[in-house]
């Protein structure tokens, strides 16, 4: 059964792929990479089912929280250009 | 003091005198005293070196081993003595010349004229400093030559002789001096990086040494068509001995000093060429083995081929000095044409004309050069009459150029009657008339000039102003002469003589070399 | 007790320096730092190379592992030749640089500076010294890294795009050294040298192991600059800070040539190299054209340091000749050339940052007449220039004759590049006497304060200008270990 | 018996999961534009990563695995949110109209260019 | 090339391509920060070279599991992947973004003193001040 | 599909989206490395990949803007060059043994001894920490130093804001940004 | 300084259920907490948005709610997507929250994206901008459950 | 990014959490995957976070560039330092059965001093360069 989430997972995951090739626009690939991201907790949550080895999960772990910052860059990175303003009027002039 | 310490001090005392030279650089008269003290202890010096040969004793000495079994070695045997006492001679002779000449010599007008509004002399005397300085230095180098113990180490001198007189041919430092050391080292260099270390290292390859030894190295252990071939790479290679087609660097070094022509490529250069030449045969190849294999036949043409054709150019030639030059290349290739001949008369010739042709041409070219500070005229045709104004020159001059010819009573002619008499021997009938037409071509283009001198008639007034001060003699352009200049001149036209009633110390030191 | 540990001290010295060098944030002191600790690896190295020559190969088994289990260190008398020549370059451009680099990078700047010097040095000692093949990986990028940076510190801008330049080649020829090693493990299961060498017999037949000599082979001659993967030299030497340039030109590319050597003779021996792969016939040809192209390029160039660079290609291509003779003497040739050519490349590129430092510039134009305004430092330059060239006296003389030597052996065709390498020495000379002849032979046109450039500029200089015709006139210490060198390189690691 | 229950338990959650998943996957390929995929997308953020990791935990037991699970869920859920936000906000500000049915751009005017970084002040 | 050698072997290809992929870019491609990109995908696939290297089918990761200190019994029978490409790989992943970084750094200043990332351009700039000279 | 991914990069020439699908890229790759049993590796790539590497590339387009040229001319030469290069190592891969033997003699030599005998010698469960820290120790040391001379060629290259002129004159174009 | 303690203890609890259990990691445990406690103070990041232990009781109620509607709207999303017409008619909505602190707009803002089919886009003040993938799925009131809820679960703690 | 309600009070609430998670894979490198480089990464990616929602001067005050700087110096010599201990402790270089009688335990003791240099070096180097990265856009006057 782990096995049929696996593919399962692994086709959502081609779609999402689909999805970052096919763009149109940057934010439909930042959406994919956020997806896919999540999508890779899981998968590899089940991938340790699957090899019976469950004890691994660390690194789902660490991929749930690191994936959000990733994201949290390209917010700044867009709103601000600038990934190390401290609040908007550091760079007011653009 | 051992006959190597001697050795050892050839070398040391021209570079020492090359340092207290740079010491004295801003006092003329230390500076110049120097140069003389030092070229006269290097002559007491081989002198000392001579005798010990000429009994009999071989000294040596290792300096360096650069290369595990081809150490950088000095060996004194009695061809080296002969070339290494013509070279200190002429080098006491030909600084009492520059002595005078630098001095006297004028500088180009434009040049005068900064310095002048600069108020500085300064400049130009580092230059003469510098001068003096490479002067010494390429004659410690020639004494390397003269005294190498095996072949790397005459190739090691034989290079540094090429850098040191660089400096010495570019010494104006115009677009003609950049031009003509840019010939000068691209031939020289060339050459002997291409062919000659080529050979050497092919020399070594196959003899496992590079010692000069009696009868030869490679006598034995080459065979076929190697022999010529290599032959060939040694005799092309050695650019200095000026064969052609690789003798385009010596009438460009013309542009230098008077006495850097006189001395170096009269004497010290060239003669270092066509002594390594000489030794190649006697001592890496044996004239024996040469012989036997017939190696050297074709070069004995290229060789014949270079005295006809450079004694044509040398007609050609207006210019005094490069005419003098095409003679050199024409002579030069008769000592080569001795030593492939392959025997003892034509190696004997061969050594002798080093020595001869040294004393007239040398003589040949300090006439010359006063000629140039005295009237500032370089051209033949510019010459006539002018030997009633300086008739000591002019009647030197004479003499210098029969020694080139090769007539009594002067020491070539004991020359070209060995390379005669070895060409003879070795059953060249060709090269024996090759050596007459050679003779008579010379006679012809060298005589014009004292002729000229004494009987001609000056076509027109110089067109200089009088110059004042010096002018009592004879109107016009004219400068006496500096006595030292002219002390030198009368020397060596006397020794030209002097060699010819006793070449006895040549011949037996050739013969040392050659057999009996 | 210290000296049994002197292999990995040779390494980790230079290593704990670096983030030293940081924090004193004092230049002055940084420097300081830098050259005792350049000079200590030296002498450490110098004892490495008596001690290899009286006892043999000294192993060092890191963390207490036997070699196949831990990385070893292990030094025969090839790399601690290697050593020395990296050691004793490092210990004379280090005093240079005080001074040198003070005038072309930021104050700020200069610790931090000497920390990626040093672990430059780092690298490069690691990667001679070690064996094992991934830890070469390791200290190749330590060097790499740490190189690409020092390079950008140029003062031109163009410096940056050099060290980009550099930075992809580089990073490409790295990774495929690591799927060369990658496909040399998955054959073998071992990464030590020794033991490799061992093994790879077994597996000679199979592709995989010669396509993993491929690639460490393409890998290894992007690093050291082989004629058409050298792109990112010229620039990259010609825009570096002068001490940076004097130091790479004469270190990085040498310990490259190394551990092709090292690769291609020791692990996987000679038979497989020449006799199997053909390494001889691929590597001709590309010698011989790096040789003659590089020469002619050079000849037209119109910056000194670049002019140099391309020289150093073409010199590169000498040890590639040397070793495509598949000879002792081709190989004696090659060792020798290491470090002569260290000597040589480092006398010239330290004589150029005296000028540099003196009148900002070696562009040909700007040292017309400089002969008579830095007399010391040209006269540096011309007899580092000789010494390139080859004339008899200097060190470069002595590598060219085993050169030709190692040709002439062989006999038949080989004449012919005999004659090439006598050729382009002429070559040389043409484009070392360019310099010298605006040098000397004409006017000086520029600023009236140009003088002669400091001491501590010319003493490093001329200590390697020093060591270039000591070398020349006494070169059979140097030789006696470069043959030990090339023999132990021919009969392998294994046996 | 009860191991059978956890069975079919474990297989219904991570069915569903899938399901929510596969489902969110196929929106964000059918969907017209990002803000409608993003819904897409957090379906399977939510539901699907919710369900699967409850199936694993049922599957582990009271154990460190389940804690483990437990976590990697509260981080997803926590974390997800926050990025949708993130994206969506970029999105708007670096001048993406969202679709809409009837063409006409029903929320705020494009604004500003992409990395300029000047939106509507706070 | 028979079947046997495609099943064996057909991951190892599927790498290959990848790496090829990361080398195209890396090398045809003249913006400077999509080089680096191209290099970053091209190490990535090495990495997956060294990893299906050290796989072994039916193994598991190399994290032993039994006590350390018991009597070790399940060594035997439990398959562990091999460790060894894990650690090399682990090591070259960190000098891959160490490159990265430092590659990043020289594009960014390269940037501030061009005005441009694409590599004609800069080289066109150059060309420029080069005759200026 | 990490194929797609690199194609995909090779076509797009939005810097932005190039470094989102590299980011996709890096996942893929982590979940390939948890299937071949490199946890750590994969753990290593998620942190690297997800959590540096992205910020980084964000950081650097944030200061060099992010669009791309179209490609000039037409790369027949890079095309030959990977063409050669893969066609190459397909060649080397034939006399690989197989995917996943445990014959093969990677899994052998030396792998054996530190599963073995790193419970004995080392006694930690991870292996992979036990060869990366204590068998090869000396790596992770030359790992760490790499790292560090990253940081130091990036303080070099970045730290002091914009640099003094040198004195052979640099153009403008420099001005313009800081 | 009590919240400090508080986060100090939530940390070591779950390195607790992380960890192995044993003297050393207990140690570790401690340095691990006290260093990430120790820079988030200094960081000023442990006051009550980051460390809402006053809605502890409250959420008891409000999370159970949450995920079930979470539920509900993943299956009408779910529906959407699979119809064989895609009928989705997005919409952004502006209405006003009537939360009144931070971290209360920020629980709703939170719950608002967490329910697929709708996204909360931005928010100034108390407007908040919904994205909704059709136009029914928002109930844009200030009356609306689960601004009604989130308002109870911040007004309970006071 | 202060303003961004949701953005600064998820940090917030997660960045406290990251940090112990760091730690925490460093310190269970030996049981299970993790170790010191993946826990550098992930502490400074947790400060990343923290100078992406409060801007870079904020986080400096209280992670300093220079501290940074020197961590990342001080990591590689704790790493070689404990190879200078063992040396001196008359083993090999990075022989670690020389920290403690029983050899084992001198292997757990090396690997663990081992791993925190690399922790601290790879900290320190992934927060400069960010640090160098991220400041460089408002550095310009």
């Amino acid at each position: 059964m782990f096995a049929v989430t696996t593919v399962a997972l692994l086709v959502s995951m081609a779609l999402a792929m689909c999805r970052a090739l096919l763009g149109p626009t940057a934010y439909d690939r930042v959406l994919a990479l956020n997806n896919i991201g999540t999508k890779t907790v899981v998968l590899i949550a089940v991938l340790g089912f699957l090899n019976g080895r469950p004890d691994f999960l660390d690194l789902a772990l660490a991929y749930a929280l690191i994936n959000f910052i990733g994201t949290i860059a390209v917010l700044k990175y867009i709103e601000y250009g600038d990934l190390g303003a401290g609040s908007r009027k550091d760079v007011a002039g653009g | 003091m051992t006959a190597s310490t001697l050795l050892l001090l050839s070398l040391a005392v021209p570079a020492a005198g090359a340092a207290v030279i740079l010491l004295l650089r801003y006092n003329p008269n230390a500076r110049e005293a120097a140069s003389l003290v030092t070229a006269g202890a290097l002559f007491t010096i081989v002198l000392r070196i001579y005798l010990a040969v000429s009994v009999g004793d071989r000294p040596a000495l290792v300096l360096a081993e650069p290369i595990p079994g081809i150490p950088i070695a000095l060996e004194a045997e009695p061809l080296g003595v002969l070339f290494a006492l013509v070279a200190s001679f002429l080098w006491i002779v030909t600084t009492m010349y520059s002595i005078g000449y630098m001095r006297g010599h004028p500088l180009r007008p434009e040049i005068r004229d900064v310095m002048a509004t600069l108020g500085i002399d300064r400049d130009r005397e580092k230059r003469q400093a510098r001068f003096y300085l490479f002067f010494a230095f390429a004659i410690a180098a020639v004494m390397g030559v003269a005294f190498a113990g095996n072949l790397f180490t005459l190739f090691v001198f034989y290079e540094v002789l090429t850098l040191t007189t660089f400096p010495l041919v570019t010494h104006s430092r115009s677009e003609a001096a950049r031009k003509a050391g840019r010939v000068y080292l691209g031939v020289l260099f060339t050459t002997s990086v291409v062919f000659q270390l080529l050979a050497i290292v092919w020399t070594y390859a196959i003899a496992g040494t590079l010692d000069f030894q009696d009868g030869g190295i490679l006598s034995g252990r080459a065979a076929g068509a190697v022999v010529p071939v290599l032959l060939g790479l040694f005799v092309f290679g050695i650019g200095k001995a000026a064969v052609m087609p690789f003798h385009r660097w010596l009438p460009a070094a013309m542009v230098a000093p008077t006495p850097v022509s006189a001395l170096l490529h009269a004497v010290a250069v060239v003669k270092a060429g066509v002594f390594a030449v000489l030794k190649v045969t006697v001592y890496i190849f044996g004239i024996d083995f040469i012989a036997a294999t017939g190696a050297s036949v074709w070069l004995m043409w290229v060789a014949a081929a270079t005295i006809i054709l450079a004694s044509l150019v040398a007609f050609t030639k207006n210019n005094l000095k490069v005419r003098l030059a095409y003679s050199t290349v024409s002579q030069l290739s008769y000592v080569v044409l001795g030593a492939m001949l392959a025997n003892q008369l034509g190696v004997v010739g061969g050594g002798m004309h080093i020595a001869m042709h040294a004393f007239g041409k040398i003589t040949l070219f300090f006439c010359a050069g006063v000629i140039i500070i005295s009237t500032n005229r370089t051209e033949v045709s510019q010459l006539k009459g002018l030997g009633r104004v300086m008739p000591i020159t002019f009647g030197a001059f004479f003499i210098g150029a029969l020694s080139i010819v090769g007539l009594p009573p002067t020491g070539g002619a004991w020359s070209k009657w060995f390379l005669g008499m070895g060409s003879l021997e070795a059953g060249q009938i060709g090269l024996v008339a090759v050596l007459m037409l050679s003779s008579l071509l010379s006679l012809v283009y060298l005589m014009e000039i004292p002729l000229q001198g004494f009987f001609g008639r000056p076509r027109r007034a110089p067109d200089r102003d009088a110059a004042g001060e010096d002018d009592h003699d004879h109107g016009g352009d004219f400068h006496t002469p500096p006595r030292w200049s002219m002390a030198a001149i009368i020397t060596t036209a006397v020794a030209c003589v002097i060699l010819f009633l006793y070449p006895e110390p040549f011949y037996r030191l050739m013969t040392m070399v050659a057999g009996p | 007790m210290i000296a049994e540990h002197l292999p990995i001290l040779q390494v980790v010295l230079p290593l704990l320096a670096a983030p030293v060098c940081i924090f004193l944030r004092n230049p002055r002191a940084a420097g300081a730092l830098a050259v005792l600790t350049s000079w200590s690896a030296l002498g450490i190295a110098l004892s490495l190379l008596r001690e290899v020559m009286s006892t043999g190969v000294v192993s060092y088994a890191i963390g207490d592992w036997a070699p196949p289990i831990g990385i070893e260190y292990r030094v025969d008398i090839v790399n601690a030749w290697v050593l020395v020549i990296v050691a004793t370059i490092g210990a004379v451009v280090t005093p240079y640089a005080i001074t040198s680099v003070e005038s072309e990078v930021d104050r700020k700047r200069i610790p931090l500076f000497y920390a990626a010097y040093l672990l430059c040095l780092t690298g490069l000692l690691g990667i001679t010294i070690t064996g094992d093949v991934f830890n070469v990986f390791v200290f190749l990028e330590i060097s790499s890294l740490s190189a690409y940076a020092l390079i950008a510190m140029g003062q031109r801008r163009r410096a940056l795009t050099a060290a980009f330049r550099y930075l992809i080649m580089g990073s490409v020829g790295a990774t495929f050294i690591v799927i060369g090693i990658g496909l040399l493990y998955v054959m073998t299961g071992t990464l030590n040298m020794a033991d490799l060498a061992a093994l790879l017999p077994e597996v000679w037949d199979s592709r995989t192991v010669k396509v993993a000599y491929g690639f460490l082979g393409v890998g290894m001659c992007l690093k050291l600059a082989l004629f058409p993967l050298h792109l990112w030299l010229p620039n990259a030497y010609a825009f570096a800070p002068s001490a940076v340039t004097a130091f790479m030109a004469s270190t990085a590319t040498k310990v490259a040539v190394y551990m092709l050597l090292r690769l291609f003779l020791s692990i996987f021996g000679r038979h497989f190299s020449f006799e199997v792969m053909g390494l001889d016939l691929i590597l001709l040809p590309l010698a011989l054209v790096a040789i003659v192209s590089m020469s002619l390029v050079a000849i037209f160039q119109v910056d000194v340091k670049r002019l140099l660079a391309y020289s150093s290609v073409a010199q590169i291509g000498y040890m590639i000749l040397g070793l495509s003779f598949a000879s002792v003497t081709g190989l004696t040739a090659t060792l020798l050339h290491l470090f002569n050519h260290a000597l040589m490349k480092g006398a010239l590129f330290m004589a150029l940052g005296c000028v540099v430092y003196r009148i900002g510039s070696v562009h040909i134009d700007a040292m017309v007449g400089l002969g008579k305004r830095m007399p010391y430092t040209m006269a540096a330059f011309v007899v580092g220039g000789l010494s390139l060239v080859g004339v008899p006296l200097t060190v470069g003389f002595v590598s060219k004759w085993y050169l030709i030597l190692g040709a002439l052996e062989k006999g038949g065709l080989w004449m012919g590049v005999a004659a090439i390498v006598l050729v382009t020495s002429v070559m040389a000379l043409v484009y070392v006497w360019r310099v010298v002849e605006v040098a000397y032979l004409r006017d000086f046109a520029g600023d009236e304060r140009v003088r002669e450039a400091p001491w501590s500029l010319l003493v490093p200089t001329w200590a390697l200008v020093l060591a270039n015709l000591y070398f020349g006139i006494d070169a059979v210490r140097i030789s006696a270990v470069a043959r030990g060198a090339a023999e132990a390189l021919m009969i392998g690691i294994g046996s | 018996m009860m191991d059978q229950l956890l069975s079919v338990l474990t297989w219904a959650l991570l069915l569903a999961g899938s399901f929510f998943f596969l489902t969110g996957a196929l929106g964000m390929v059918r969907l017209p534009d990002v803000f409608t995929r993003m819904h897409a997308a957090g379906m399977g953020d939510t539901m699907g990563a919710g369900l699967i990791l409850l199936g694993l935990c049922v599957q582990g037991g009271v154990s460190v695995v389940t804690v483990r699970l437990v976590l990697v869920l509260a981080f997803v859920w926590f974390t997800s949110p926050i990025a949708t936000h993130a994206l969506a906000k970029a999105a708007l500000s670096g001048g993406t109209r969202p679709y809409t049915l009837t063409g006409t751009d029903a929320a705020r005017g494009d604004e500003s260019h992409e990395g300029g970084g000047a939106t509507s002040a706070p | 090339m028979s079947v046997d050698l495609f099943v064996s072997h057909y991951n190892y290809w599927v790498v290959i391509f990848l790496m090829m992929v990361g080398f195209y870019i890396l090398i045809s491609r003249g913006n400077l920060i999509k080089k680096i990109v191209g290099l970053n995908v091209f190490q990535t696939s090495v990495f997956m070279l060294y990893i299906s290297m050290g796989k072994i089918t039916g193994g598991t990761p190399p994290i032993l599991l039994d006590d350390p200190h018991g009597e070790g019994e399940a060594v035997g029978h439990v398959l562990y992947s091999n460790p060894l490409p894990h650690v090399l790989i682990l090591t070259a992943i960190v000098v891959g973004i160490a490159t990265t970084s430092v590659g990043l750094a020289l594009a960014v200043r390269i940037k501030e003193a061009y005005g441009t990332l694409e590599e004609d351009e800069i080289n066109r700039v150059e060309a420029q001040t080069e005759a200026a000279e | 599909m990490l194929g797609a991914a690199g194609l995909a990069l090779l076509r797009i020439r939005n810097l932005f989206a190039v470094v989102m699908l590299a980011g996709i890229y890096s996942l893929l790759s982590a979940g390939l490395f948890t299937v071949m049993d490199a946890v750590d590796v994969a753990f290593t790539e998620a942190a690297v990949g997800a959590g540096i590497s992205t910020v980084l590339f964000l950081a650097a387009l944030a200061l060099a803007g992010h669009h791309e040229n179209k490609p000039g001319h037409t790369p027949l030469l890079p095309m030959l060059v990977v063409v050669i290069t893969g066609a190459a190592l397909v060649y080397g891969t034939m006399d690989m043994p197989g995917f996943g033997d445990p014959d093969n003699p990677v899994h052998h030599h030396v792998a054996d001894h530190y599963l073995e005998e790193s419970p004995h010698e080392i006694g930690i469960p991870n292996v992979v920490t036990a060869v990366l820290a204590s068998y090869r120790g000396y790596d992770t040391m030359g790992e760490t130093t790499v790292v560090f001379a990253a940081a130091v060629g990036v303080m070099l290259l970045l730290a002091g804001g914009v640099r003094s002129r040198g004195r052979a004159g640099r153009q403008a174009g420099e001005e313009g940004d800081g | 300084m009590n919240r400090v303690a508080v986060l100090w203890g939530i940390l070591f609890g779950v390195w607790l259920l992380l960890a192995h259990f044993s003297t050393l990691f207990l140690v570790f445990g401690v340095v691990t907490c006290s260093v990430a406690v120790y820079v988030c103070a200094r960081m000023g990041i442990v006051d009550r948005e980051s460390l809402p232990v006053h809605l502890l009781w409250g959420s008891l109620g409000y999370i159970p709610w949450l995920v079930w509607e979470v539920l509900r709207s993943n299956v009408r999303v779910a529906r959407i997507i699979l119809a064989p017409r895609l009928r989705v008619d997005p919409s952004i909505v502006h209405f006003r929250a009537s939360q009144r602190t931070d971290l209360g707009r920020f629980i709703y803002a939170n719950s608002i994206t967490l329910t697929p089919g709708t996204v909360t886009t931005g928010i100034v003040g108390d407007d908040f901008e919904v994205h909704a993938i059709v136009q029914e799925e928002i109930d844009g009131t200030e009356e609306n459950t689960m601004n009604r809820r989130v308002a109870v679960l911040e007004g309970e703690a006071g | 990014m202060r303003e961004e309600i949701v953005v600064r009070v998820g940090a917030k609430v997660l960045t406290p959490f990251i940090i112990m998670f760091a730690l925490y894979v460093h310190f269970h490198g030996d049981y299970s995957p993790g170790g010191g480089f993946q826990a550098g990464v992930i502490l400074a990616a947790a400060f990343a976070l923290l100078a992406l929602v409060y801007g870079l001067e904020a986080v400096q005050r209280v992670l300093p560039p220079w501290f940074a700087q020197m961590c990342a110096g001080l990591g590689v010599l704790i790493y070689a330092g404990v190879g200078v201990v063992t040396v001196l402790l008359g083993h090999n270089y990075l022989g670690y059965g020389a920290l403690a009688h029983d050899p084992e335990h001198g292997q757990h003791y090396g690997i663990m001093a081992v791993e925190l240099g690399v922790l601290v070096t790879v900290f320190g180097v992934m927060v400069t360069v960010f640090y160098l990265f991220a400041g460089r856009g408002t550095m310009k006057p």
